[in-house]
């Protein structure tokens, strides 16, 4: 904000030099490569990668021991693109976030080389890195709103509301958002969709036709070989649902079963005329 | 107590000037006790007004009630606590004793909030109605699945469409935000200037 | 509410003879703050016992405790009462007060809808006009009530009849659909576009 900052930030970004109060949330991890761990910093080195390119900016603005309302261009590029290639040599996918950035660096490189114009009479107006600047500053702070979010939350979880009552179980209701319209209407077309499925699987002949069809085989040839029926019976499921009929039809006594010798095919009778 | 224990005893009646529709009135102890157990039954934060449209009393006469209600609970200091959230007043267990409830319960704390979820919620939080494109703006990151994430934990609402190019979904926080981070309303939240201090001086 | 008050101030620790598992005893004031806690979260009636096992406490110590604490209610004479019931003790409200109580949950915000007349009134929202066989159609349940309660709710209007087999009525959103979504017009619903790319996931 103020010129006073330049000299407040050009000491040495130590962690004990001031309370910090959300360590883990500022930067969320670096290369080792390109952080060697300094004493004190309680940056963990980890593979862990940066939230997006603000964050790997704002690290490596810390790293250099930079003024941030100062920031030097061309060497912080340098180290952005370097770590870039890092990402990449170790396969790591580079997100189209931190390319955007990286061509917007290298843009402000460039222009920071122009010869400034000299009818300018606020040279702050003018400096070509006022907007990265200013989004570093914002993303900061809401890197610290999220961190006061995190703790209030931490608190709300402590805090307990009373088990439902018998008027809500009721009244079963839930509070509706545009969005659970969109969802429920959603739901409703890929249900649509499972039934489409299910009915096409669902040629195959029910327990009552099944059922209908042993009866008839068995009035219209007086008796019936029971493999022969099976056979017909197709799939695998077909063949549960034609054993189960057979079940039912004995248990119903609308047929009997017999069979002539031991081992011997199973023949199923009419047994009403008997 | 006292206070609480006295209005009882003298169950002294409030004269709402002339508009009440009831058949009789209610006396000021009586309200105490039908707030209660309002606020206990509804089954999220209800507010002065609420109670007061269903009794057909004066809101202040409801707001002083709970008021003492508050009090009371706050001088008890027993397991519960009567508390403003959401716009509504609410009873809840107090946090000093979340251990002994999560033994009984055999609840864990649930899942925290990811940082990008996180840090997409509060550029929702202060910047709403915010669209996607302005949140990617200020995190400098694509966020779909944080607000994807966000929605589904019914944090965050579509708040309408934003007139420019594309007309874009505009995100604004819900109620269940302000419970879940136990907010009276969004003036809580303190100022993101006041956050500035931090980001300025810690580069 | 004295004997309670007392026993707060001298807060004198009890002593269950060798059965403390906890790192650290309990004090008579915090076990009634605790037993109030875990009655008030439970879904239903808790025994003296159940509680005395999640806190590694003596039952006795833990009867004396709710005993007080069912005193203590009696005694304010507020909206809650707390009761033995079902071998367990409960929270629950007092009885004089059940009529306002009914007033109240017959009142209560009507943006709440049930499944069904939500799922039907997603359809109807994105299918307008749209009649009864269709929504069936699209369903696959029939939907007689949740139209019923859709209309009562004024979240739906009739839109004239449609020109086939048996003119069906034609269902539409409301203005009042509109207002309690927080829509401008219907090209602000979200569409099936805008829900992808959240569901597109990590870009």
């Amino acid at each position: 904000m103020e010129d006073t900052a330049q000299t407040e930030l050009a000491k040495p970004a130590t962690a004990e030099a001031k309370p910090e109060p959300a360590p883990a949330i500022n930067v969320s991890g670096a290369k080792p490569e390109i952080a060697p761990d300094r004493e004190g910093d309680q940056l963990n080195v980890t593979l862990g990668e940066f939230e997006g390119p603000l964050d790997l900016l704002l690290y490596l603005i810390r790293q250099e021991q930079v003024n941030i309302y100062d920031i030097p261009i061309a060497r912080i590029t340098d180290e952005y693109l370097r770590y870039l290639n890092l990402m990449q040599e170790l396969d790591l996918t580079v997100a189209g976030d931190f390319l955007v950035m990286a061509a917007q660096l290298i843009e402000l490189k460039s222009r920071m080389l122009l010869p400034r114009d000299p009818l300018a009479e606020v040279e702050e107006e003018l400096d070509p890195r006022a907007d990265l600047v200013n989004r570093l500053l914002e993303h900061e702070k809401f890197k610290a709103a999220s961190q006061m979010l995190w703790s209030r939350a931490t608190v709300e979880q402590a805090v307990f509301t009373r088990a439902e009552i018998e008027t809500d179980t009721n009244n079963p209701e839930v509070t509706v958002g545009l969005f659970d319209l969109l969802r429920s209407f959603q739901e409703i077309l890929a249900r649509h969709k499972e039934e489409v499925m299910l009915e096409i699987e669902r040629e195959e002949v029910t327990m009552a036709e099944m059922i209908e069809r042993l009866r008839n085989m068995v009035r219209s040839a007086g008796e019936l070989n029971l493999v022969t029926f099976f056979e017909r019976a197709g799939s695998r499921r077909g063949l549960v649902v034609a054993f189960l009929s057979v079940l039912e039809l004995v248990r119903l006594s609308e047929i009997s079963l017999v069979q002539r010798e031991t081992f011997g095919e199973i023949i199923a009778r009419s047994a009403s005329p008997v | 107590m006292s206070k609480a224990a006295k209005a009882a005893e003298v169950d002294e009646t409030f004269e709402p000037d002339g508009e009440i529709e009831g058949e009789r009135e209610i006396s000021r102890a009586e309200l105490k006790g039908i707030a209660e157990a309002l606020i206990f039954v509804a089954d999220e934060p209800i507010s002065a007004k609420s109670i007061a449209d269903v009794l057909k009393v004066e809101r202040e006469a409801v707001e002083t009630a709970i008021g003492e209600l508050a009090k009371e609970y706050e001088r008890r200091n027993g397991g519960l606590q009567m508390r403003e959230i959401a716009g509504g007043w609410q009873i809840a267990t107090r946090p000093e004793y979340h251990e002994q409830i999560r033994a009984y319960l055999k609840s864990r704390p649930s899942a925290k909030l990811s940082l990008a979820s996180l840090e997409t919620l509060a550029v929702i939080a202060y910047k709403q109605p915010v669209t996607v494109p302005e949140i990617l703006e200020i995190r400098g990151v694509q966020s779909p699945s944080a607000i994807k994430t966000l929605l589904d934990k019914r944090l965050i609402v579509a708040k309408g469409r934003k007139e420019t190019v594309g007309r874009p979904m505009m995100y604004g926080t819900s109620k269940e935000f302000l419970i879940q981070f136990g907010l009276k309303d969004l003036s809580e939240l303190p100022s993101i200037e006041d956050f500035q201090d931090l980001a300025g001086g810690e580069a």
